[in-house]
């Protein structure tokens, strides 16, 4: 696979490592009321789509930057790649 | 119909023409006590014992594709029960044991071949975490032996001892273990559950459940609804895609897992060799074909196909460990598409939907499980009681700290 | 006790063979320079004044006095500076003040310089980055042979390669085990 | 207007038979030359077989090459080139090839029909692994692998283009030239070694040229563009995600030599080309396997490329029009309802019975059913093929190609070779590139009819290297086997090497007819990678041996080898683990002194593996107080802790010590193991969880090198090399302390009051290139106190005896809990982990205590389980593991460090450690794991 880095632009998708669903960037609020039951479905609940799914990247052999990538897990066709500190950022 | 040799020499010697299909192909009936949904070997073996062991009637299988066309039809054929956790390995050695007498229970031989699993030791932690499973191996009623340098050189002459990254100091075999003719299995399975009455309907993808009042009440199915008593899912490899139908998120990501097999070559292998350290398992066919894997390829798919960086990578540990098969050629490669839990473990319970029961998240682990699968769902949908062997199996285990975590790696299922 | 003698990645390694050659370049200190968070404007100027560069855009190099400064990720700068002073960090970290940090990364890479005609059939077996076709101040990091390797194009058309210390001896075997399959 | 030069001889060797062939042969040419009939055996009836094809198709012809020593199994003699010294050789067979003891099997076929092993064996139960399968085994596979290193090497490499053409046939030629000359990067592979396709074997013109010369011109054309890249022997295997083709490259043939055999290339390329042609189909009629029996395509490539003159009495089966081209004295056309209904001739075809009766007598028997696409590589992506009932072949479909994948010439359905060059100049025009050339040719259309099988009592042959007849398909279907993918698995058709490349067409064809079903509802079947099969060799390139994995060194390790050291791998790492002095008779003998020197005077081991991370920025301290349990930022500047880090599931991630250089710059260490996936973590932390922090982090494990200098006499050590500027008494550098300083006089330095063994320690590191100038000061330093270097046992027997958790406690499913730590968990501040560190099952009273034998002579077994009895235990009985055991020289007794259930509370009872597998059981007394100076007073001194 090749990932096009939005900063680097394409790479051989072996020098990042995956991590899982972009879902992962939404840490529960550990001060809420139900943060037990928060974090249990943050921690091992998944939609696991067959089709469009944000996944967690990590640019071990390159910059070290967390990208959320769109890929398509019935095609692996990759639609958009962002880094994630943006998107963490817009957020907070 | 038996089989047996007298009556293959007896068809042979008359043309064949008194060989009988292996199992009908009937039409989907209205309704059925038990629906399963999946025609592969877990659904199948659950078929069988449910109809052979637990006496229970009016079963259908339903399929989307061809019997036995996903993982059982797919795999690495390695059987074994050689876990480090009581949550597993009693149930793996269940397994093992069902597989020991498969032939006679299903009077179809898919091979079942004890020539051993060995696995590898490369270093002290190594070493010490092996003792540790052989131990839990022992108190589960499955058999053990540590070996040094010098019995792993008796065992598998051809390793690389000499010019190894990382030298071989031992290993742990596990004489019952070995492979079977995985196709076989799905077949016999089927031919059994056939022969006992349950409709095994191919091409007949559940498409929705109708579920009212917190009731499974049947499926809809693409040749129709069906009504059902109790709705068993075991499409493992699919499990988020169907339990999804029934709104429902598991603990589980699907990901491909390659496998790979050589040309057919002369017996070099005297069993299973499992080379952890450098992620490459392998065995030989009967028909000569170095039958090989590795890792799963770490991404999420659906796609039942996988990339190079994972078949460089097992053929480096296979030429790292084995540096005389470099001429061998690969074949083929293929992907399978594994039911990626949170803890490497399977799930095998009720739902809170009241009659929709689930059996999945097998990880790699589901071929060698198919028979104690079976069973252990039947026995499950059968008395509504988990089996003895399965009951760390659940559902609730991961809201509740109960994980059964064999590599130690948490809540990233690329890592189990 | 007598001073202590610093030890070369390489050993000072240098070897040609027809049309290509491989070298180790010593004496170049490395530092890691991050921006502190809202202060980017101010760290360009630091830079400015401490280097003479202007700050290398992602993937590329650019010329610092007698040295270089390479983009290595966001926020986050290599500068190769020659030296043999192993408190470069120090220096560098007083010159931007607060509006960055430093760490010394000298002693962590070892700096091969690769040159020659054939240079990119010995490097096509090598990385599988499309070196080929890169632009003139080209910089990234990337793996080869399972070894993390940073790849640095020079104006005059040669390469430096810069490997972590630790498993650079293997490295280079890898390199020169390539260059005889290609050049024999 | 042969390609072979007949003024170059080649000798060659064939069963041990001296031949002779000419440069340009392949092995198949030259052995057809030298009258050669009977090449191989087929796998299951061991049935003579000789050449079918003259390409990588090839089913029949599999032979082993040899060199002194060297075998390579499985090789089709029609992809061998030629070459000097060659030494081939039949395989799969008992006796001799010609001779061969196993064809019994033949006779006995009745009984081998499809899936006749999945009904029979199954009694008695024990005699299938001791019996029948070693048989079945040793009948089974083909040629043999040698049983000794491989000794040709291979070489991988990457690639990037703007377009990959995949074929060097009329097509893939004409489609390099237009992109060659529009100024794209190019890369054209072609399997064979010379470009030209059926241009090399069609008697046809090009623009007025014999077509072979025409190839040759074009493809000097393209070889003197910059721009293209040629390669020849060169086969995409496969296709992969976003544009990445796999492909290997044949350097040679010969074995046993030093230089790169095959390059595997990993191309990248913006576009592909798909010119890869097509495969002609066998008819399946009674004994259509004999030797001699050839397809027709083949028999013209022989005849017109390799100017082997195969027979002057042959018959040609055709069902179109193509397979007329081919010169045969009897013309079979069955269209014309003729047919053939069996053949004879044991070792090579002498006469072929049609279907009218008569009997006809011939030397060579020529077949052509038609052509196949070759679609494989449009199937990698799991596209399926289309069937066209006109052309009569599967077609790739459109619609469901791999992203960027244009398919021209005959591999698309066009056939003639002018409709050939057409398609490629219309797939160049969609991709904007201009046609450089219009060549004409010939443009016979397609006349085909399909005919599949000729129906007898007798077996026609389908895959014929597996043995797979039209009859083991119908019976396959009468069990019930109608899918497709059942038919395959069931009969095993299409699984032998040349991958179905002749048979699965052909059996769907006959599954069809079976089942009284069109093609398309029978269904399709799709290749998987590799095109033809790949060495595993070549897969593996350069990593193999020593070289498998990267290798890395600490920087003492010259040093340390210079004094004897063995090394022990730890992830990559080579690590020293005992450092053996004359006279010491084993390992013990070295560890024990390690520590008794260590514990008694000092002693000093390199722990650079350590991960160190350098955490700056204004919110260091409450980012590491987020990452670690306890808390960072109240940390004194000069000043280390202790943390432990979790997982957000609860469960321990790894530990270390921060060190505070100043407000805003932490030094945090990781264990060896962890230091990649924690570093991973903290950029996650860093760049996902809390972004709005100002905290920076890089990796500077390579660049420091660092020394734990442990013992009483550790300070006096020392104190010889810091200089004298820096206080490093106790009471100015008491424990935990950390400072910058400089060393031998003026050497920057860090320094760290830290112990993991207990004793006064210190860890001191400087910049890696002093590594081995230091410990080599340090030892020097050490000499008058009798300083040991100590490795990697003796650290364990030493962190054991103190009772601290290692890599053996912390498996990925230990709590803060069990470890003794919880309490830094529950506190107010949050961090990773903490919330689902509460539930029920993370809690469940396990924890860390000693152990030692209840009969202090007895040996403690790592691994080994507890129970409260002796005697047989199960699950229920397990009351928890030994994670870490070591022989104590300090107590003179072993110790031992364990999980179990009640933890604490237990110390004080006794139960048995039991290791079943090595038939080892000790009673054992569970006591606090602090074994050595339980009250911390000697690290204090």
């Amino acid at each position: 696979m090749i990932i096009n880095h939005p900063l680097l632009g394409p790479r051989d998708a072996s020098e990042f490592v995956h991590m899982g669903d972009a879902s992962l960037m939404h840490r529960p609020d550990p001060k809420s009321e139900t943060a037990a039951d928060d974090f249990y479905r943050y921690q091992y609940l998944r939609d696991n789509p067959a089709g469009l799914y944000a996944e967690l990247w990590f640019h071990e052999q390159g910059d070290r930057s967390w990208l959320v990538v769109t890929r398509n897990t019935l095609t692996h066709e990759i639609i958009d790649v962002q880094l994630a500190r943006h998107i963490a950022r817009q957020k907070s | 119909m038996k089989y047996s040799g007298f009556k293959v020499i007896k068809e042979a010697l008359t043309g064949h023409k008194g060989w009988k299909p292996v199992w009908r192909k009937p039409e989907p009936k209205p309704a059925y006590d038990i629906v399963i949904i999946g025609g592969g070997g877990h659904g199948l073996a659950t078929a069988h014992y449910l109809a052979k062991k637990y006496k229970q009637k009016n079963i259908a299988v339903l399929e989307k594709g061809w019997i036995g066309g996903g993982n059982v039809g797919r795999n690495t054929t390695i059987v074994r029960s050689n876990y480090g956790l009581h949550g597993n390995e009693g149930f793996y050695e269940l397994s093992m044991q069902l597989w020991e007498r498969l032939e006679q229970d299903l009077n179809y031989n898919a091979m079942v071949s004890q020539r051993g699993v060995l696995n590898l030791i490369h270093s002290d932690p190594q070493r010490d975490a092996f003792v540790r499973r052989a131990n839990t191996m022992i108190m589960n009623g499955a058999d053990a032996v540590l070996l040094d340098a010098k019995g792993v050189r008796e065992h598998s002459p051809l390793l690389n001892f000499d010019n190894g990254r990382f030298p071989i100091t031992g290993g742990l075999l596990q004489p019952r273990g070995g492979t079977v003719r995985h196709d076989a299995v799905a077949w016999g399975y089927a031919r059994s559950a056939d022969s006992a009455g349950v409709d095994i309907i191919e091409n007949c993808e559940a498409t929705g459940f109708d579920i009212q009042a917190g009731t499974v009440m049947g499926v809809q199915t693409s040749r129709g609804p069906i009504k059902a008593g109790k709705v068993a899912v075991a499409v493992a490899g699919n499990s988020s895609r169907v339990m999804a139908m029934a709104g429902r998120r598991l603990p589980i990501e699907s990901h491909v897992l390659q496998a790979f097999v050589s040309e057919g070559l002369k017996p070099l292998l005297p069993g299973v060799i499992t080379f952890g350290a450098g992620h490459f398992y392998v065995s030989q066919s009967d028909k000569g074909g170095l039958v090989f894997g590795g890792d799963i390829d770490g991404y999420n798919s659906y796609a039942q196909r996988g990339n190079l960086p994972v078949v460089e990578d097992v053929c480096e540990g296979g030429m790292a460990i084995m540096p005389m098969i470099g001429k061998a050629r690969m074949l083929r490669m293929w992907g399978g598409i594994m039911d990626m839990s949170m803890d490497g473990s399977p799930i095998i319970d009720r739902t809170d939907i009241s009659g929709l029961y689930f059996n999945g998240g097998w990880c790699y682990g589901g071929f060698k499980a198919t028979p104690a699968s079976g069973l252990a769902f039947a026995h499950l949908l059968a008395t509504d009681t988990p089996h003895d062997t399965a009951t760390a199996f659940t559902l609730d285990r991961f809201e509740r700290g109960l994980m059964i975590d064999e590599k130690g790696q948490g809540a990233q299922p690329n890592l189990h | 006790m007598d001073k202590l003698t610093p030890l070369s990645v390489f050993e000072n390694y240098s070897r040609d063979w027809d049309g290509f050659s491989i070298a180790e370049i010593t004496g170049v200190e490395l530092v890691s320079l991050s921006v502190a968070g809202g202060h980017e404007k101010e760290f360009a100027k630091a830079m400015k004044t401490a280097l003479g560069c202007a700050l290398p855009a992602p993937g590329t190099v650019v010329p610092a006095g007698e040295g270089l400064v390479m983009w290595t990720a966001p926020g986050q700068y290599l500068a190769m500076i020659p030296g043999g002073n192993d408190r470069a960090d120090e220096e560098l970290a007083a010159a931007i003040g607060a509006t960055g940090y430093a760490v010394l990364q000298s002693d962590g890479w070892g700096i091969l310089q690769i040159s020659g005609d054939k240079i990119f059939d010995v490097l096509e077996r090598f990385v599988p980055l499309n070196l080929r076709n890169c632009a003139d101040n080209f910089a990234a990091r990337t793996s080869a042979h399972h070894m993390a390797v940073i790849c640095v194009r020079l104006l005059d058309g040669a390469w430096l390669l810069l490997t972590p210390r630790t498993s650079a001896a293997g490295f280079l075997e890898s390199l020169e085990h390539v260059t005889d399959n290609v050049i024999g | 207007m042969s390609l072979v030069d007949f003024d170059a001889p080649i000798n060659f060797k064939f069963n041990g038979k001296a031949l002779q062939g000419f440069d340009g042969d392949t092995l198949a040419s030259a052995l057809l030359r030298n009258g050669v009939k009977v090449v191989a055996r087929s796998f299951k009836y061991h049935r003579p077989r000789g050449i079918m094809a003259a390409g990588s198709e090839e089913p029949n012809a599999l032979v082993e090459i040899h060199a002194s020593g060297v075998c390579e199994p499985n090789r089709r003699a029609t992809t061998i080139k030629l070459f000097e010294g060659l030494d081939a050789r039949s395989q799969n067979f008992v006796g001799s090839v010609d001779r061969d003891l196993l064809a019994i099997n033949d006779l006995l076929s009745p009984f081998f029909a499809a899936g006749f092993y999945y009904k029979t064996f199954m009694w008695p139960r024990a005699f299938w692994e001791k019996l029948y399968e070693p048989i079945i085994r040793r009948a089974a596979g083909l040629g043999s692998i040698m049983k000794t290193p491989d000794p040709d090497s291979y070489d991988k490499g990457f690639l990037h283009c703007d377009v990959l053409i995949i074929g060097g046939g009329p097509a893939g030629l004409l489609a390099a030239l237009n992109a060659g000359e529009a100024g794209k990067q190019v890369i054209l592979c072609d399997e064979d070694f010379i470009l030209g396709g059926r241009l090399l074997s069609e008697d046809i013109d090009v623009d007025g040229t014999p077509a072979a010369d025409w190839a040759k011109l074009t493809a000097h054309r393209l070889m003197m563009m910059p721009n293209v890249r040629v390669m020849k022997r060169t086969t995409v295997y496969g296709v992969y995600d976003h544009g990445i083709y796999g492909a290997l490259e044949t350097r040679r043939d010969a074995i046993g030599l030093k230089t790169p055999r095959h390059i595997l290339w990993r191309i990248y390329a913006k576009t592909s080309i798909l010119a890869a042609g097509a495969t002609e189909r066998p008819i399946a009629f009674e004994n259509n396997d004999r030797p001699g029996i050839m397809l027709a395509g083949a028999a013209r490539t022989y005849a017109n490329r390799f100017g082997v003159t195969l027979g002057d009495n042959a018959a040609l089966l055709t069902n179109n029009d193509d397979g007329l081209r081919t010169s045969a004295r009897h013309v079979l056309d069955v269209r014309g309802g003729e047919s053939v209904v069996n053949t004879k001739g044991r070792s090579g075809v002498k006469s072929v019975t049609l279907n009218s009766g008569q009997s006809l007598p011939v030397d060579g028997l020529y077949m052509s059913g038609g052509w196949n696409p070759n679609v494989h590589l449009t199937c990698h992506k799991r596209g399926r093929p289309k069937w066209d009932d006109v052309l009569s072949c599967f077609l790739p479909d459109a619609g469901n190609l791999p992203a960027d994948m244009k398919v021209i010439g005959s591999a698309n359905g066009a056939f003639s070779t002018q409709a050939v060059f057409d398609s490629a100049n219309a797939a160049c025009k969609t991709l904007g590139i201009k046609a450089a050339m219009r060549p004409k040719s010939e443009d016979a259309p397609v006349k085909v009819t399909a005919f599949w099988h000729v129906k007898t009592k007798g077996r026609a042959w389908v895959d014929f290297q597996n043995d797979v007849t039209a009859k083991d398909i119908a019976l396959a279907h009468q069990e019930g086997f109608s899918s497709v993918e059942h038919v395959k698995r069931y009969t095993t058709l299409g699984m032998a090497t040349d991958q179905g490349k002749t048979s699965n067409v052909l059996g769907l064809a006959v599954l069809a007819q079976a089942s009284g079903r069109t093609i398309p509802e029978t269904g399709t079947t799709i290749f998987r990678p590799p095109y033809t099969p790949v060495p595993i060799g070549a897969f593996a390139g350069a990593h193999r041996g020593t070289h498998f994995k990267p290798t890395r060194l600490t920087p003492s390790h010259k040093y340390s080898a210079e004094q004897g050291a063995t090394f022990v791998d730890t992830g990559y790492w080579k690590r020293a683990q005992w450092i053996a002095r004359p006279g010491e008779k084993g390992w013990r003998d070295s560890v024990d002194r390690e520590v008794l020197t260590t514990r008694g005077s000092v002693g000093i081991c390199d722990v650079s593996t350590l991960g160190k991370i350098d955490v700056q920025g204004k919110d260091a301290g409450k980012f590491l107080n987020k990452v670690y349990v306890n808390t960072f930022s109240t940390l004194k500047v000069g000043r280390c802790r202790y943390g432990l880090m979790l997982r957000e599931d609860g469960i321990a991630m790894d530990d270390g010590t921060s060190a505070r250089l100043s407000k805003t710059h932490y030094i945090t260490t990781t264990t060896t193991a962890k230091a990649g996936p924690v570093y991973r973590h903290m950029e996650f932390c860093r760049q996902v969880l809390f972004p709005e922090m100002d905290v920076h982090l890089i990796s500077t494990t390579d660049q420091w090198a660092q020394y734990s200098v442990a013992g009483p006499n550790a300070r006096k050590l020392l104190e010889k090399i810091v200089d004298p500027n820096f206080d490093i008494s106790n009471e100015a550098f008491p424990y935990m302390a950390c400072g910058q300083i400089t060393v031998c006089g003026g050497t920057r330095a860090r320094l760290f009051r830290l112990s993991f063994s207990g004793e006064l320690a210190y860890e001191i590191s400087v910049p890696a290139r002093y590594g081995d100038a230091l410990i080599r000061a340090l030892m020097s330093a050490g000499e008058e106190y009798g300083a040991a270097l100590y490795g990697t046992e003796a650290l364990g027997v030493m962190r054991i005896e103190k009772g601290h958790a290692a890599g053996n406690e912390l498996d990925g499913r230990t709590t803060a809990a069990h470890l003794g730590l919880g309490g830094f968990v529950s506190g107010k501040k949050d961090c990773i982990g903490k919330v689902l560190s509460a539930r029920e099952g993370l809690n469940d009273g396990v924890a860390l205590v000693g152990f030692i034998a209840d009969n202090p002579k007895d040996t403690l077994h790592n691994g080994a389980h507890f129970s409260a009895e002796l005697g047989k235990a199960g699950p229920n009985e397990d009351l928890g593991h030994m994670s870490s055991v070591a022989y104590s020289p300090e107590l003179k007794h072993w110790v031992g460090l364990g999980f179990i259930a009640g933890g604490k509370s237990r110390i004080g009872e006794t139960v048995y450690a039991r290791d079943f597998v090595r038939n080892h059981h000790v009673k054992v007394k569970i006591v606090s794991p602090h074994f050595v100076d339980p009250d911390g007073e000697r690290l204090r001194g």
